[in-house]
């Protein structure tokens, strides 16, 4: 025994050292000092939102950084890289909990030196990394998360942006649309995933429906289980309250899942169904979606992108390396890679150089830039949060090519509450200060 | 009324699913004694296998219809007989006698292995094979619209569960698995193949995964995790219901199924509470399950 | 002679087999009580009740005078009956020591220390002098899966002994035990138990070993007593020897010890 | 108090990392306090894992503890980590004595089912309370240590590792008593011999209550230091997965020593960093074929690479 207990300390002063070695050699090895901007680029490779959302945004961020290495995007992003140095990016999976994806933002920056991180589609992710982001100094884009809390949380924040839209938008958007186009419906209802996204997402839109449609009501509201894949029960509670509008914040295999059972037992022809992530999966739907259905984007992207110069550019390398159009993560992900190149080649600096966390933010707080989504203004959270438009549009389905009819675009002032206002309030306010076309 | 027939066919579409599900989970239990937690990775298998299979088909050429259904079970079949054996012959067998516990754990790592191996396969875009499900209509009820497809589903799973049970009570084959699951030690005294045994089991209990996987595909999104998501609901049910019994996983899955729709129906706000708590309820009056027995230990 | 132990129509059905039909028993303190009859007799079954292993379908338990009936085996020990195995129930990872050693501790109290070791010099003293009052000190340190059929029965009865029950029931001794050992097993047994002047109970297949032990015979078949007295007048009871000892009243050889 | 050589080594390799954590990088801290804090939860993994008992749940008592943390500064102004950590000990404790009365009359699969299901009920129970979060939970910040603010960044990660190293050096130390002790040595007699320890006059059942109650209250001490460090919580700490990841490193390290599930954690951990860096899409395969080398090649853990105990003999 006690032979075993002085070897047993040995072994473990000998692990320790042998960490120290191993933290010293990775460190000098990946120093970002070989004169690449490297990004660390993180986001479902695994799980349930790799197809939908993960591997769309993860090939979007290939095919442009292949791009841009080569110096081949239109004008004004037609610098080689980023403001001229090569970019070089570190590829990461969003896939284990918010706990495991903390101690990889740490290893992106402190380990792997990266310059900049873009990433994070789940809100929990975004709302346990932007303290930490502020922690480490660097510079960071959730392309993707739509949670409100994420700078209501972080009102500081100096490091953290966001060039995607906030969730509310989508649901503030979704009720103008209906009221637009369809503004003799009173009845409503709904089937979210339990879980943050989809209880915030009625929430806001139930809100919003009171002020914009106030003679309509809420039937019938379901929340199953994130994942479950079969809804047999709740469509049937659905169906037999006769709602006209079934609004669904779903995404990915759920959703699609949703659209195909609710199709086959009538519930989509009987009633029009809203999905607020259904551009996703707009290749996916074929004849299984009725034409009619209400998709969006959370925002102005995928099929709900302007024809401008970048992003008919975007598509056609996107299409041209996976033989697919880019969906709306894909084009989000584009929007934060050049929303990153945009605050480098603004930031003040000679060319080829690196700029610093710092430099970067003052260049993208309040900046307006162009991207495939048309102008990005960053207005919001005290210039750290994109405001834009928002479209929503009919899925129409014929000779076996799919497209988009309908479509109503809403400027970002129509479906954005104002600065330092919480969207549930500007709602329940009846949206003072509303600037909508 | 209306919603009250809901609950009943809402609650037995579903039950008929979950007993197609955690009948193979059963079966591999009650001979084997593994609790194998890879069985949802079977089940993904078998629904990969046959959206791919029945995506060609459709892809290429329509040929009539009905083939499709042959086509989804076929595939299963393989599937669910080539992995069995590759995981029961590379795997398993160097396993046996190891604790129970432990080798919960080895199907673990068998889980992770077969999550990302599906990934390398199929990748994680969706697969669909939407076909079979649609091409057989619905039915109308008043308000409530029901798939003929789901209703084939009940049929289906009614079926197999008597087929099963059939086979297990009815033929010599069933016996000597009886024998084997009732005391392992004698059977092998009387001269039982237990290893033959245990093979026919494990691939008989992967093939009914990758069914149902196959026989779900037609009405989901096939992407990855689904797996995971169907291995806590199989493991609720096989444990209401009493682990190793056919009939308990049966009246687990409706017990199971009918309380969700119930839910779903009058109490949303429960349902995510639902098969936990029919779980609990059941193991605190019997601890064994439903129709699980209660081994004394001889001393 | 105060009773120690006493059973009134105590009955025990497994389904539609009868496993114990009636049975009543006395047994007075400071009695060695020899229990035979063929496998499947109801023996181990009694024991299993009256220990409260078993719950018994019907009947009376009574110990020291007091109803022990659906008491568990602990406070059925813990009064003061203790019993050994068939089979000896030890644990299987530990040491023969070791054994010992848990044994000591559960008999010095029911809840055990959070943090005082359990190894203590006062406790491995006296397992020691355990380990040779038993005549397997040579075993100490080795895992009770690696010593003799005979050691692991003797250390399984030693642990029953070391709570200094007031009554002890043994559940076939020699079981599992060669022939040659047998006798030198039971004595080291007995003269432990009237050490600490203990009633004893015990179930035994080798009619040698009953007749040389006990006071007194109790036959069991199929459930039910069918003899009850001094060995030589059981042993020579026709009904006996026809259903239990098999027309062999004194033999060499065990009956049906499997 | 006498400390035997086992407390002494760990008490100087505790000191060693304290003192490591000044020179090394601040990924590295964060990796290994994770790591302690998440091999403080495997510590009750593996305390019921002697007792026979595997529990599949365990990520209840982790998430209890980091919940506690987290809400005890958001809403009822315990900003103390020490008065907060000790807190997610105590709701733990009360958790697990209401449900040890039904959890330990069970055994092998039953209990590791049941446990498993009540890890999920928390787990439905907190994606439904929006107040807290939903499945985005929320953070843990603005914590003190006796009145002490450590200032954000480097200052606070340094005291949580410490903090973490401390709890750890605790918990080892008592563990490892505990498992020399009456209730630790009977209750591997339990898993060994249930019928033997109940016909020596103890009460299985009860011993085990004791020990469920005590791993209880250690894995709500991780879940705590973890909220602290990560300065988030979020349900997901309840799931299964997560339980599953504690037994996971519960058998990788072995049961041999107390020091064999910090080793294991800090081993885990780099190998899901590396395996997550270098192939990101097939990390969950890697950790899949590690555990099945583990079980095949190292039965024992890898507790058996650094203590060649002979079998037959144990002092």
């Amino acid at each position: 025994m006690k032979n075993n207990k002085s070897k047993f300390s040995k072994y473990l002063v000998s692990g320790v050292a042998a960490l120290a070695l191993a933290a010293g050699a990775a460190g000098s090895a990946s120093a970002a000092e070989n004169g690449k901007f490297r990004v660390g680029i993180v986001t479902f490779l695994s799980g349930p939102a790799a197809g939908p959302f993960g591997v769309p945004s993860a090939n979007a961020a290939k095919v442009l950084v292949e791009e841009l290495n080569k110096g081949n995007l239109p004008a004004p992003y037609d610098k080689i890289g980023i403001n001229g140095a090569e970019i070089e990016a570190v590829i990461i999976d969003e896939a284990g909990g918010a706990t495991k994806q903390v101690e990889e933002y740490r290893n992106l920056v402190q380990r792997q030196k990266v310059d900049a991180v873009i990433g994070y589609v789940s809100s929990g992710d975004c709302l346990a990394i932007a303290p930490v982001a502020e922690e480490l100094k660097t510079f960071t884009i959730a392309y993707d998360c739509g949670t409100p809390r994420l700078f209501a949380d972080n009102p500081d924040a100096a490091y953290m942006f966001r060039t995607g839209l906030d969730a509310s938008v989508d649901n503030i958007g979704a009720v103008r649309y209906l009221a637009a186009t369809r503004p003799d419906v009173t009845r409503l209802a709904g089937i979210q995933q339990n879980y943050s996204w989809g209880q915030d997402s009625w929430a806001d839109f139930t809100a919003a429906a009171s002020v914009l449609m106030p003679e309509a009501e809420i039937v019938e509201e379901q929340f199953p289980k994130i994942y479950q894949g079969q809804y047999g029960a709740e469509i049937s509670a659905l169906s037999v309250k006769r709602p006209e509008i079934v609004h669904s914040s779903f995404w990915g295999g759920d959703m699609e899942a949703l659209v195909l059972q609710a199709n086959a037992r009538g519930l989509l022809e009987d009633a029009t169904g809203l999905l607020t992530c259904g551009e996703a999966s707009f290749a996916t739907y074929k004849d299984q979606a009725p034409n009619g259905m209400i998709i969006g984007a959370r925002g102005p992207f995928g099929q709900f992108a302007p024809d401008n110069e970048l992003n008919t550019w975007f598509e056609g390398v996107y299409q041209n390396a996976y033989d697919l159009e880019p969906v709306y993560p894909a084009t989000k992900m584009a929007q934060a890679i050049l929303g990153l190149k945009y605050a480098a080649e603004n930031a003040g600096v000679a060319d080829k150089e690196i700029p610093s966390a710092e430099q970067l933010a003052a260049a993208m707080k309040g900046a307006t830039f162009e991207s495939v989504s048309g102008t990005v203004e960053m207005a919001r959270a005290n210039g750290h949060q994109a405001m834009q438009g928002i479209t929503y549009g009919e899925y129409h389905y014929e000779d076996g090519v799919a497209s988009i009819k309908n479509a109503v675009s809403f400027d970002g002032e129509c479906v954005t509450p104002p600065e330092g206002v919480a969207a549930a309030d500007w709602i329940a306010d009846g949206f003072p200060g509303a600037k909508c076309n | 009324m209306t919603s009250l027939l809901a609950v009943l066919i809402d609650g037995s579409i579903y039950a008929s699913w979950l007993f197609l599900v955690a009948a193979g989970l059963t079966v591999i239990y009650g001979v084997m004694r593994i609790l194998n937690m890879a069985h949802g990775s079977f089940y993904a298998i078998g629904a990969y296998s046959a959206a791919s299979l029945v995506g060609w088909y459709f892809n290429n050429g329509m040929g009539p219809a009905w083939v499709s259904y042959l086509l989804l079970v076929g595939a299963a079949l393989v599937a669910g007989l080539i992995v069995g054996v590759i995981v029961e012959r590379g795997l398993l067998r160097l396993m046996y006698g190891r604790d129970e516990i432990l080798m919960v754990i080895i199907t673990y790592a068998l889980l992770l292995i077969l999550e990302d191996g599906m990934k390398i396969v199929w990748g994680v875009s969706p697969y669909f094979a939407y076909q079979p499900y649609s091409e057989l209509g619905r039915t109308s009820l008043g308000l409530l619209k029901v798939s003929n497809y789901d209703v084939a589903l009940v049929g289906v799973s009614a079926l197999l569960g008597l087929g099963l049970w059939a086979w297990l009570e009815r033929t010599n084959q069933g016996k000597v698995l009886r024998a084997v699951i009732h005391d392992r030690e004698i059977a092998v005294a009387m001269g039982v193949n237990v290893k033959l045994m245990f093979t026919i089991t494990f691939v008989l209990g992967t093939t009914l995964g990758a069914l149902a996987g196959a026989l779900t595909a037609p009405a989901i999104s096939v992407v990855p995790g689904i797996g995971i998501e169907v291995i806590v609901l199989a493991f609720a049910v096989v444990v209401i219901g009493g682990l190793g019994s056919i009939g308990g996983a049966a009246v687990g899955a409706l017990l199971v199924g009918l309380s969700r729709a119930a839910a779903v129906h009058y109490a949303p706000e429960f349902e995510l509470f639902v098969i936990y708590g029919v779980m609990s309820l059941v193991l605190a009056f019997r601890p064994e399950g439903l129709f699980g027995r209660t081994l004394a230990r001889k001393i | 002679m105060t009773c120690i132990l006493e059973t009134r129509s105590l009955n025990k059905e497994f389904g539609a087999v009868i496993a114990a039909k009636d049975l009543n028993v006395q047994i007075n303190k400071g009695e060695v009580v020899g229990v035979i009859g063929s496998n499947g007799a109801g023996k181990t079954t009694f024991i299993n009740m009256v220990t409260g292993y078993l719950k018994p379908t019907r009947g009376e338990i009574l110990f020291n005078g007091k109803s022990i009936m659906g008491h568990s085996p602990r406070a059925i020990t813990r009064a003061g009956m203790a019993r050994s195995f068939q089979v000896a129930q030890l644990f299987p990872e530990m040491t023969v020591l070791d054994n010992l050693i848990v044994a000591l501790a559960a008999a010095e109290s029911a809840r055990p220390s959070f943090l005082s070791p359990l190894r203590s010099d006062a406790r491995i003293a006296r397992a020691e002098e355990i380990l040779k009052e038993f005549g397997v000190e040579n075993y100490r340190n080795s895992l009770v899966t690696a010593v003799p059929q005979g050691a692991r029965k003797l250390v399984d009865i030693a642990m029953a002994l070391i709570g200094n029950p007031q009554m002890l029931l043994l559940d076939e001794p020699t079981s599992g035990v060669s022939v040659d050992e047998k006798t030198d097993l039971m004595d080291t047994v007995m003269n432990a138990v009237r050490q600490h002047g203990v009633t004893v109970l015990f179930v035994e297949h080798d009619m040698d070993v009953v007749e040389r032990y006990v006071s007194r015979v109790l036959a069991f078949y199929s459930g039910e007593i069918i003899a009850d007295g001094e060995p030589a007048a059981v042993l020579a009871d026709q009904q006996v020897r026809d259903l239990v000892t098999g027309h062999r009243p004194t033999t060499k050889q065990g009956n049906g010890a499997s | 108090m006498r400390l035997d050589k086992t407390e002494i080594s760990l008490g100087l390799i505790a000191l060693a990392c304290v003192l490591f954590g000044f020179v090394s990088p601040g990924w590295l801290i964060f990796l290994l306090t994770i790591a302690l804090a998440k091999a403080l939860v495997v510590q009750g993994v593996v305390m019921q894992m002697r007792s026979g008992l595997v529990s599949f749940g365990q990520g209840l008592f982790y998430c209890i503890g980091g919940y506690t943390v987290g809400m005890g500064g958001q809403f009822f102004g315990i900003h103390d980590a020490i008065a907060a950590l000790s807190l997610g000990m105590f709701v733990a404790i009360v958790v697990a004595m209401l449900l040890g009365l039904l959890l330990t009359r069970y055994r092998e699969i039953f209990f590791a089912m049941l446990s498993l299901a009540f890890s999920m009920i928390l787990f439905g129970i907190l994606v439904k309370s929006q107040e807290l979060g939903s499945t985005d939970g929320f953070n843990v910040h603005d914590w003190t240590l006796f009145g002490w603010a450590p200032e954000a960044g480097a200052g606070s990660q340094h005291t949580v590792f410490t903090m973490t190293v401390v709890s750890g050096l605790i918990v080892a130390v008592l563990i490892h008593r505990y498992t020399k002790a009456g209730i630790g040595v009977i209750c591997e007699a339990v898993r060994e011999n249930e019928v033997r320890v109940e016909y020596l006059g103890l009460s299985p059942r009860w011993l085990l209550y004791g020990n469920y109650v005590a791993a209880a209250a250690v894995s709500a001490l991780g879940g705590g230091l973890t909220a602290l460090a990560t300065g988030h919580v979020d349900p997901e700490m309840a799931y299964w997965t997560t339980s599953g990841e504690f037994v996971f490193i519960a058998l990788l390290g072995g049961l041999g020593h107390v020091a064999a599930p910090f080793i294991a954690a800090i081993v885990f951990s780099f190998v899901r960093t590396y395996a997550i860096e270098f192939v990101p899409h097939t990390w969950q395969m890697i950790l899949g074929f590690t555990l099945l080398a583990v079980i095949i090649f190292l039965p024992k853990g890898l507790w058996s690479l650094v203590s060649r105990e002979k079998t037959g003999e144990r002092a």
